[in-house]
Protein backbone atom coordinates (compact mmCIF):
# COMPACT_ATOMS: atom_id res chain seq x y z
CA UNK A 1 0.00 0.00 0.00
CA UNK A 2 0.52 3.71 -0.07
CA UNK A 3 0.88 3.97 3.64
CA UNK A 4 3.86 2.65 6.52
CA UNK A 5 2.60 2.98 9.43
CA UNK A 6 5.31 2.46 12.20
CA UNK A 7 4.44 1.86 15.35
CA UNK A 8 7.32 1.48 17.62
CA UNK A 9 5.52 0.29 20.58
CA UNK A 10 5.58 2.26 23.98
CA UNK A 11 8.70 3.08 25.98
CA UNK A 12 7.79 3.83 29.78
CA UNK A 13 7.32 7.04 29.08
CA UNK A 14 5.34 7.34 26.00
CA UNK A 15 4.76 6.64 22.38
CA UNK A 16 6.96 6.91 19.28
CA UNK A 17 5.04 7.10 16.20
CA UNK A 18 6.41 6.91 12.97
CA UNK A 19 4.38 7.32 9.00
CA UNK A 20 5.60 7.52 5.38
CA UNK A 21 2.99 8.62 3.32
CA UNK A 22 2.65 9.15 -0.25
CA UNK A 23 -0.78 11.22 0.73
CA UNK A 24 -0.98 14.92 1.70
CA UNK A 25 0.28 15.00 5.52
CA UNK A 26 -2.55 15.40 8.42
CA UNK A 27 -1.42 18.17 11.02
CA UNK A 28 -4.67 16.77 12.38
CA UNK A 29 -3.50 13.27 13.37
CA UNK A 30 -0.14 14.46 14.04
CA UNK A 31 -1.63 16.69 16.77
CA UNK A 32 -3.77 13.76 17.54
CA UNK A 33 -1.13 11.66 17.77
CA UNK A 34 1.01 13.30 20.41
CA UNK A 35 -2.28 14.73 22.48
CA UNK A 36 -1.90 13.48 26.02
CA UNK A 37 -3.94 14.28 29.50
CA UNK A 38 -0.57 14.85 31.47
CA UNK A 39 1.14 17.13 28.98
CA UNK A 40 0.09 20.81 28.40
CA UNK A 41 2.56 21.19 25.62
CA UNK A 42 2.43 20.48 21.81
CA UNK A 43 5.20 21.66 20.00
CA UNK A 44 4.97 20.81 16.46
CA UNK A 45 6.95 21.83 13.08
CA UNK A 46 5.38 21.38 9.43
CA UNK A 47 7.87 21.66 6.76
CA UNK A 48 6.99 22.75 3.17
CA UNK A 49 8.38 23.55 -0.29
CA UNK A 50 9.05 26.69 -0.71
CA UNK A 51 8.39 28.33 -3.92
CA UNK A 52 11.72 29.96 -6.41
CA UNK A 53 13.29 27.68 -4.01
CA UNK A 54 15.77 27.35 -6.96
CA UNK A 55 18.44 28.66 -9.22
CA UNK A 56 18.16 25.57 -11.34
CA UNK A 57 14.51 27.07 -12.27
CA UNK A 58 11.33 27.25 -10.95
CA UNK A 59 10.43 23.97 -8.72
CA UNK A 60 7.10 22.18 -9.51
CA UNK A 61 7.67 19.91 -6.78
CA UNK A 62 9.60 17.18 -4.96
CA UNK A 63 9.85 13.48 -5.42
CA UNK A 64 10.48 11.85 -2.19
CA UNK A 65 12.14 8.07 -1.36
CA UNK A 66 13.45 6.50 1.35
CA UNK A 67 14.93 3.07 2.78
CA UNK A 68 11.89 2.74 4.36
CA UNK A 69 12.91 -0.07 7.42
CA UNK A 70 15.72 2.23 8.13
CA UNK A 71 14.06 4.88 8.54
CA UNK A 72 12.36 2.92 11.14
CA UNK A 73 15.19 2.12 12.89
CA UNK A 74 17.14 5.32 12.87
CA UNK A 75 14.12 7.26 14.19
CA UNK A 76 13.83 4.85 17.07
CA UNK A 77 17.40 5.28 18.03
CA UNK A 78 17.18 9.54 17.44
CA UNK A 79 13.69 9.14 19.99
CA UNK A 80 15.57 7.06 22.40
CA UNK A 81 18.41 9.75 22.39
CA UNK A 82 15.55 12.45 22.67
CA UNK A 83 14.18 10.76 25.77
CA UNK A 84 17.67 9.83 27.50
CA UNK A 85 18.10 13.76 27.27
CA UNK A 86 14.79 14.97 28.08
CA UNK A 87 13.06 11.86 30.08
CA UNK A 88 9.88 13.91 30.43
CA UNK A 89 9.12 13.78 26.77
CA UNK A 90 5.92 12.14 26.37
CA UNK A 91 4.69 11.43 22.88
CA UNK A 92 6.83 12.00 19.45
CA UNK A 93 5.49 11.81 16.25
CA UNK A 94 6.81 12.34 12.88
CA UNK A 95 4.76 11.96 9.30
CA UNK A 96 6.97 12.09 6.03
CA UNK A 97 5.97 12.44 2.21
CA UNK A 98 7.15 9.60 -0.24
CA UNK A 99 6.59 10.26 -3.59
CA UNK A 100 5.33 13.14 -5.42
CA UNK A 101 4.85 16.51 -3.20
CA UNK A 102 3.72 19.36 -5.07
CA UNK A 103 5.02 22.85 -4.11
CA UNK A 104 3.14 24.29 -1.16
CA UNK A 105 1.90 20.83 0.28
CA UNK A 106 3.76 19.69 3.62
CA UNK A 107 6.34 17.08 3.42
CA UNK A 108 7.15 16.57 7.13
CA UNK A 109 4.95 17.27 10.50
CA UNK A 110 7.37 16.42 13.56
CA UNK A 111 5.46 16.61 16.52
CA UNK A 112 6.80 16.21 20.86
CA UNK A 113 4.43 16.04 23.84
CA UNK A 114 5.88 17.22 26.89
CA UNK A 115 4.60 18.36 30.77
CA UNK A 116 6.98 21.36 30.02
CA UNK A 117 7.11 23.92 26.87
CA UNK A 118 10.83 24.14 26.99
CA UNK A 119 11.58 20.72 26.93
CA UNK A 120 9.03 19.73 23.98
CA UNK A 121 10.62 22.75 21.79
CA UNK A 122 14.02 22.12 22.70
CA UNK A 123 13.67 18.55 22.00
CA UNK A 124 11.70 19.35 18.44
CA UNK A 125 14.27 20.70 17.29
CA UNK A 126 17.54 18.21 17.94
CA UNK A 127 14.73 15.66 16.50
CA UNK A 128 14.06 17.65 13.05
CA UNK A 129 17.80 18.52 13.07
CA UNK A 130 18.49 14.40 13.72
CA UNK A 131 15.75 13.30 10.80
CA UNK A 132 18.13 15.67 8.40
CA UNK A 133 21.07 14.55 9.35
CA UNK A 134 20.50 10.51 9.79
CA UNK A 135 17.01 9.22 8.15
CA UNK A 136 17.37 8.13 5.24
CA UNK A 137 15.18 9.70 3.23
CA UNK A 138 16.45 11.79 -0.27
CA UNK A 139 14.61 14.07 -2.45
CA UNK A 140 15.39 15.70 -5.74
CA UNK A 141 13.69 19.00 -6.64
CA UNK A 142 11.81 18.66 -10.33
CA UNK A 143 11.53 22.01 -12.53
CA UNK A 144 9.54 23.31 -14.71
CA UNK A 145 11.55 21.58 -17.79
CA UNK A 146 10.75 18.89 -16.08
CA UNK A 147 14.41 18.31 -15.09
CA UNK A 148 15.32 17.59 -11.53
CA UNK A 149 18.18 17.35 -9.21
CA UNK A 150 19.07 15.44 -5.56
CA UNK A 151 19.69 17.65 -2.88
CA UNK A 152 21.50 17.47 -0.28
CA UNK A 153 21.01 18.82 3.36
CA UNK A 154 23.05 21.39 4.80
CA UNK A 155 22.38 20.37 8.48
CA UNK B 1 34.37 -17.44 1.50
CA UNK B 2 31.70 -16.23 -1.14
CA UNK B 3 28.29 -15.31 0.27
CA UNK B 4 25.42 -13.55 -1.40
CA UNK B 5 24.38 -9.96 -0.56
CA UNK B 6 21.49 -7.88 -1.65
CA UNK B 7 22.45 -3.87 -3.08
CA UNK B 8 19.63 -1.40 -2.40
CA UNK B 9 20.45 1.51 -4.24
CA UNK B 10 18.89 5.23 -3.56
CA UNK B 11 18.26 8.50 -4.96
CA UNK B 12 21.35 9.11 -7.14
CA UNK B 13 22.90 6.13 -6.40
CA UNK B 14 20.38 4.25 -8.31
CA UNK B 15 20.01 6.14 -11.05
CA UNK B 16 23.68 5.79 -11.47
CA UNK B 17 23.60 2.32 -11.23
CA UNK B 18 20.79 1.92 -13.33
CA UNK B 19 19.44 -0.20 -10.67
CA UNK B 20 17.29 -0.17 -7.26
CA UNK B 21 18.46 -3.51 -6.24
CA UNK B 22 20.50 -6.24 -7.29
CA UNK B 23 22.03 -9.56 -5.82
CA UNK B 24 25.66 -9.72 -5.79
CA UNK B 25 28.62 -12.42 -4.63
CA UNK B 26 30.84 -10.65 -2.43
CA UNK B 27 34.11 -12.14 -0.11
CA UNK B 28 33.23 -12.09 3.47
CA UNK B 29 34.89 -10.91 5.57
CA UNK B 30 35.04 -7.53 3.85
CA UNK B 31 35.93 -4.40 5.33
CA UNK B 32 33.45 -1.04 3.57
CA UNK B 33 36.30 0.10 1.21
CA UNK B 34 36.47 -3.50 -0.36
CA UNK B 35 32.76 -3.98 -0.19
CA UNK B 36 32.93 -0.20 -2.37
CA UNK B 37 35.43 -0.56 -4.78
CA UNK B 38 33.48 -4.86 -5.40
CA UNK B 39 30.38 -2.08 -6.42
CA UNK B 40 32.33 0.35 -8.26
CA UNK B 41 33.33 -2.60 -10.14
CA UNK B 42 29.81 -3.59 -10.81
CA UNK B 43 28.73 0.31 -11.76
CA UNK B 44 31.31 2.43 -12.67
CA UNK B 45 29.33 5.34 -12.65
CA UNK B 46 28.88 5.35 -8.97
CA UNK B 47 32.40 5.96 -8.54
CA UNK B 48 33.32 9.27 -10.59
CA UNK B 49 30.53 11.24 -8.94
CA UNK B 50 29.51 9.56 -5.37
CA UNK B 51 33.08 9.22 -4.45
CA UNK B 52 33.59 11.35 -1.21
CA UNK B 53 30.12 11.85 -0.81
CA UNK B 54 28.61 8.22 0.18
CA UNK B 55 28.25 5.89 3.14
CA UNK B 56 26.63 2.14 3.51
CA UNK B 57 24.49 0.62 4.93
CA UNK B 58 25.21 -2.50 6.13
CA UNK B 59 21.91 -4.90 7.79
CA UNK B 60 20.64 -0.97 8.44
CA UNK B 61 23.59 0.29 10.29
CA UNK B 62 25.64 3.26 8.52
CA UNK B 63 29.32 2.30 8.04
CA UNK B 64 32.09 4.72 6.39
CA UNK B 65 33.58 3.99 3.16
CA UNK B 66 36.84 4.38 5.06
CA UNK B 67 36.16 2.24 8.27
CA UNK B 68 38.40 -0.62 8.51
CA UNK B 69 36.26 -2.74 10.16
CA UNK B 70 35.73 -6.32 8.76
CA UNK B 71 32.03 -6.70 8.11
CA UNK B 72 30.93 -10.75 8.30
CA UNK B 73 28.05 -10.55 5.45
CA UNK B 74 25.57 -13.81 5.43
CA UNK B 75 23.88 -14.62 2.33
CA UNK B 76 20.62 -11.99 2.36
CA UNK B 77 22.07 -9.60 3.95
CA UNK B 78 20.98 -5.57 2.86
CA UNK B 79 23.57 -3.47 2.34
CA UNK B 80 22.36 0.09 0.57
CA UNK B 81 24.20 2.53 -0.98
CA UNK B 82 23.39 5.97 0.78
CA UNK B 83 23.89 9.38 -0.64
CA UNK B 84 23.67 12.39 1.14
CA UNK B 85 20.43 12.65 2.64
CA UNK B 86 18.13 15.16 1.98
CA UNK B 87 14.66 14.33 4.34
CA UNK B 88 12.20 16.61 5.92
CA UNK C 1 -19.90 39.18 20.91
CA UNK C 2 -17.24 36.44 22.09
CA UNK C 3 -14.69 36.83 19.83
CA UNK C 4 -11.93 39.35 19.30
CA UNK C 5 -10.39 39.25 16.20
CA UNK C 6 -7.32 41.15 15.86
CA UNK C 7 -5.60 42.14 12.59
CA UNK C 8 -3.06 44.29 13.15
CA UNK C 9 -1.89 45.20 10.06
CA UNK C 10 1.15 44.04 7.54
CA UNK C 11 4.41 44.82 8.30
CA UNK C 12 6.73 44.49 5.09
CA UNK C 13 7.94 41.07 6.28
CA UNK C 14 4.32 39.36 7.29
CA UNK C 15 1.14 39.60 8.79
CA UNK C 16 1.05 39.64 12.62
CA UNK C 17 -2.39 37.84 13.55
CA UNK C 18 -3.86 37.96 16.99
CA UNK C 19 -7.22 36.43 17.90
CA UNK C 20 -8.69 36.32 21.55
CA UNK C 21 -11.71 32.99 21.72
CA UNK C 22 -14.19 32.35 24.05
CA UNK C 23 -14.69 29.12 21.57
CA UNK C 24 -12.15 25.60 20.53
CA UNK C 25 -9.24 26.79 19.35
CA UNK C 26 -8.56 25.48 15.77
CA UNK C 27 -5.23 24.78 14.93
CA UNK C 28 -6.04 24.55 11.35
CA UNK C 29 -6.96 27.59 11.18
CA UNK C 30 -3.83 28.78 12.95
CA UNK C 31 -1.44 27.24 10.46
CA UNK C 32 -3.54 28.88 7.47
CA UNK C 33 -2.97 32.39 9.14
CA UNK C 34 0.77 32.18 8.80
CA UNK C 35 0.98 30.05 5.53
CA UNK C 36 2.97 31.27 2.76
CA UNK C 37 4.15 30.05 -0.97
CA UNK C 38 7.73 31.68 0.30
CA UNK C 39 8.06 30.20 3.65
CA UNK C 40 9.28 26.29 3.77
CA UNK C 41 8.83 26.33 7.80
CA UNK C 42 6.09 26.23 10.09
CA UNK C 43 6.95 26.12 13.75
CA UNK C 44 3.68 25.94 16.01
CA UNK C 45 2.77 25.59 19.61
CA UNK C 46 -0.08 23.97 21.22
CA UNK C 47 -0.61 25.05 25.10
CA UNK C 48 -3.04 22.80 26.60
CA UNK C 49 -4.47 22.34 30.55
CA UNK C 50 -3.26 19.30 32.09
CA UNK C 51 -5.11 17.11 34.03
CA UNK C 52 -4.10 16.51 37.81
CA UNK C 53 -1.89 19.65 38.03
CA UNK C 54 -2.75 21.12 41.28
CA UNK C 55 -1.82 20.24 44.97
CA UNK C 56 -5.12 22.08 45.54
CA UNK C 57 -7.29 19.53 43.84
CA UNK C 58 -8.23 18.18 40.94
CA UNK C 59 -8.21 20.61 38.06
CA UNK C 60 -11.80 20.24 36.10
CA UNK C 61 -10.96 23.48 34.07
CA UNK C 62 -9.74 27.26 33.46
CA UNK C 63 -11.33 30.79 33.74
CA UNK C 64 -9.26 33.13 31.89
CA UNK C 65 -9.99 36.81 31.36
CA UNK C 66 -7.70 39.48 29.46
CA UNK C 67 -7.12 43.18 29.04
CA UNK C 68 -8.05 42.98 25.14
CA UNK C 69 -6.86 46.50 24.00
CA UNK C 70 -3.96 45.45 25.70
CA UNK C 71 -3.19 42.11 24.73
CA UNK C 72 -3.03 43.81 21.36
CA UNK C 73 -0.69 46.20 21.89
CA UNK C 74 1.50 44.06 23.74
CA UNK C 75 1.30 41.45 21.68
CA UNK C 76 2.15 44.10 18.48
CA UNK C 77 5.28 44.78 20.61
CA UNK C 78 6.35 41.57 21.03
CA UNK C 79 6.34 41.17 17.55
CA UNK C 80 7.95 43.98 16.30
CA UNK C 81 10.71 42.88 18.83
CA UNK C 82 11.02 39.59 17.01
CA UNK C 83 10.94 40.73 13.69
CA UNK C 84 13.63 43.14 14.86
CA UNK C 85 15.58 39.94 15.87
CA UNK C 86 15.00 37.44 13.03
CA UNK C 87 14.20 40.10 10.14
CA UNK C 88 13.05 36.98 7.86
CA UNK C 89 10.14 35.60 9.67
CA UNK C 90 7.20 35.96 7.96
CA UNK C 91 3.74 35.83 9.46
CA UNK C 92 2.98 35.49 13.39
CA UNK C 93 -0.31 34.32 15.06
CA UNK C 94 -1.44 33.89 18.39
CA UNK C 95 -4.97 32.51 19.27
CA UNK C 96 -5.72 32.68 22.86
CA UNK C 97 -8.90 31.19 24.68
CA UNK C 98 -11.25 33.46 27.35
CA UNK C 99 -13.53 32.18 29.68
CA UNK C 100 -14.14 28.96 31.11
CA UNK C 101 -11.61 26.17 28.89
CA UNK C 102 -12.08 22.52 30.62
CA UNK C 103 -9.24 20.34 31.35
CA UNK C 104 -7.67 19.65 27.72
CA UNK C 105 -8.61 21.86 25.49
CA UNK C 106 -5.85 23.87 24.00
CA UNK C 107 -5.96 27.56 25.73
CA UNK C 108 -3.68 29.06 23.28
CA UNK C 109 -2.28 28.29 19.70
CA UNK C 110 1.16 30.13 18.48
CA UNK C 111 2.95 29.80 15.31
CA UNK C 112 5.44 31.13 12.95
CA UNK C 113 6.36 30.93 9.60
CA UNK C 114 9.49 31.66 7.89
CA UNK C 115 12.17 30.74 5.07
CA UNK C 116 14.10 28.37 7.84
CA UNK C 117 13.38 26.21 10.30
CA UNK C 118 15.77 27.56 13.08
CA UNK C 119 14.79 30.75 13.09
CA UNK C 120 10.96 30.24 13.51
CA UNK C 121 11.27 27.55 16.40
CA UNK C 122 13.95 30.09 18.28
CA UNK C 123 10.98 32.89 17.93
CA UNK C 124 8.63 30.80 18.70
CA UNK C 125 9.97 30.26 21.82
CA UNK C 126 10.85 33.76 22.38
CA UNK C 127 7.00 34.67 21.72
CA UNK C 128 5.65 32.73 24.25
CA UNK C 129 8.44 33.44 26.44
CA UNK C 130 7.04 37.22 25.77
CA UNK C 131 3.39 36.07 25.84
CA UNK C 132 3.55 34.33 29.29
CA UNK C 133 5.82 37.25 31.00
CA UNK C 134 4.22 40.63 29.00
CA UNK C 135 0.80 39.82 27.90
CA UNK C 136 -2.33 40.78 30.18
CA UNK C 137 -3.88 37.62 30.52
CA UNK C 138 -4.80 36.13 33.58
CA UNK C 139 -6.27 32.12 34.60
CA UNK C 140 -7.92 30.77 37.39
CA UNK C 141 -8.14 26.87 38.18
CA UNK C 142 -11.15 25.52 39.42
CA UNK C 143 -11.29 22.77 41.16
CA UNK C 144 -13.70 19.96 41.41
CA UNK C 145 -15.15 21.20 44.51
CA UNK C 146 -15.67 24.98 42.53
CA UNK C 147 -13.18 26.60 44.42
CA UNK C 148 -10.31 28.06 42.53
CA UNK C 149 -7.22 30.05 42.79
CA UNK C 150 -5.51 32.40 40.38
CA UNK C 151 -2.31 31.38 38.92
CA UNK C 152 1.03 33.62 38.44
CA UNK C 153 3.56 32.15 35.44
CA UNK C 154 7.12 31.39 36.84
CA UNK C 155 8.56 32.30 33.58
CA UNK D 1 -5.46 69.32 39.16
CA UNK D 2 -8.32 67.24 39.29
CA UNK D 3 -9.33 64.58 36.95
CA UNK D 4 -11.60 61.46 36.07
CA UNK D 5 -9.95 58.37 35.06
CA UNK D 6 -11.10 55.38 34.50
CA UNK D 7 -9.51 52.38 36.54
CA UNK D 8 -10.32 48.32 35.33
CA UNK D 9 -9.40 45.71 37.99
CA UNK D 10 -8.56 42.29 36.18
CA UNK D 11 -8.27 38.84 37.66
CA UNK D 12 -7.85 38.94 41.32
CA UNK D 13 -8.04 42.36 41.74
CA UNK D 14 -11.55 42.63 40.64
CA UNK D 15 -12.57 40.29 43.55
CA UNK D 16 -10.59 42.07 45.90
CA UNK D 17 -11.78 45.14 44.73
CA UNK D 18 -15.29 43.75 44.03
CA UNK D 19 -15.87 45.88 41.12
CA UNK D 20 -14.35 45.26 37.13
CA UNK D 21 -14.46 49.16 36.37
CA UNK D 22 -14.99 52.53 38.16
CA UNK D 23 -14.68 56.00 37.40
CA UNK D 24 -11.93 58.00 40.14
CA UNK D 25 -11.11 61.17 41.11
CA UNK D 26 -7.57 61.69 41.62
CA UNK D 27 -5.35 64.69 41.55
CA UNK D 28 -2.70 65.11 37.71
CA UNK D 29 0.36 65.23 37.90
CA UNK D 30 0.62 61.84 40.21
CA UNK D 31 3.34 59.12 40.41
CA UNK D 32 2.61 55.59 40.13
CA UNK D 33 2.72 54.91 44.21
CA UNK D 34 0.21 57.75 44.64
CA UNK D 35 -2.22 56.48 42.33
CA UNK D 36 -1.69 53.25 44.28
CA UNK D 37 -2.06 54.54 47.17
CA UNK D 38 -5.20 56.44 45.97
CA UNK D 39 -7.06 52.68 44.54
CA UNK D 40 -5.90 51.57 47.68
CA UNK D 41 -7.89 53.94 49.96
CA UNK D 42 -10.58 53.03 47.68
CA UNK D 43 -10.45 49.40 48.08
CA UNK D 44 -8.37 48.63 51.33
CA UNK D 45 -8.31 45.01 51.02
CA UNK D 46 -5.98 45.54 47.51
CA UNK D 47 -3.40 46.39 49.82
CA UNK D 48 -2.94 43.27 51.85
CA UNK D 49 -2.86 40.52 49.25
CA UNK D 50 -1.49 42.18 46.19
CA UNK D 51 0.94 45.02 47.39
CA UNK D 52 3.91 44.06 46.24
CA UNK D 53 3.04 41.64 43.68
CA UNK D 54 1.07 44.27 41.14
CA UNK D 55 2.09 46.72 38.58
CA UNK D 56 0.08 49.62 36.90
CA UNK D 57 -0.77 49.87 33.19
CA UNK D 58 -1.65 53.71 32.47
CA UNK D 59 -3.01 54.30 28.89
CA UNK D 60 -1.85 50.80 28.16
CA UNK D 61 1.62 51.03 29.07
CA UNK D 62 3.09 48.96 32.12
CA UNK D 63 4.44 51.18 35.28
CA UNK D 64 5.91 49.87 38.47
CA UNK D 65 4.45 50.95 41.49
CA UNK D 66 7.70 52.28 42.50
CA UNK D 67 8.10 54.37 39.00
CA UNK D 68 9.09 57.82 40.17
CA UNK D 69 7.84 59.98 36.94
CA UNK D 70 4.84 62.15 37.07
CA UNK D 71 1.76 60.68 35.31
CA UNK D 72 -0.36 63.50 33.78
CA UNK D 73 -3.60 62.41 33.60
CA UNK D 74 -6.49 63.01 31.16
CA UNK D 75 -10.42 62.84 31.75
CA UNK D 76 -11.26 59.18 30.87
CA UNK D 77 -7.61 57.83 30.37
CA UNK D 78 -7.45 54.07 31.82
CA UNK D 79 -5.62 52.80 34.61
CA UNK D 80 -5.35 49.22 35.04
CA UNK D 81 -4.24 47.14 37.73
CA UNK D 82 -2.30 44.57 36.86
CA UNK D 83 -1.95 41.54 39.36
CA UNK D 84 1.00 38.62 38.38
CA UNK D 85 0.36 37.43 34.64
CA UNK D 86 -0.84 33.99 33.88
CA UNK D 87 -2.03 33.77 30.02
CA UNK D 88 -0.48 31.03 27.97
Amino acid sequence: GCVTSLPLGASKKGRDIFKLSHHRLSVEDVVAAVGSASCGAISLFIGTTREDQSESGKVIGLEYEAYEPMVQSELAELCRRLRARWPDLAHICVHHRLGWVRVGEASVVAAVSSPHRHDGQRALVCLLDGLKANVPVWKKEVYEDRKASWKENAE
Amino acid sequence: FNTRVCVLYFAKSAELSGVREELLQVDTPINSQDLWTRLLGQHPRLLRVLQGHVVLAVRHQYVAIDDQEALTLRDGDEVAVVPPLSGG
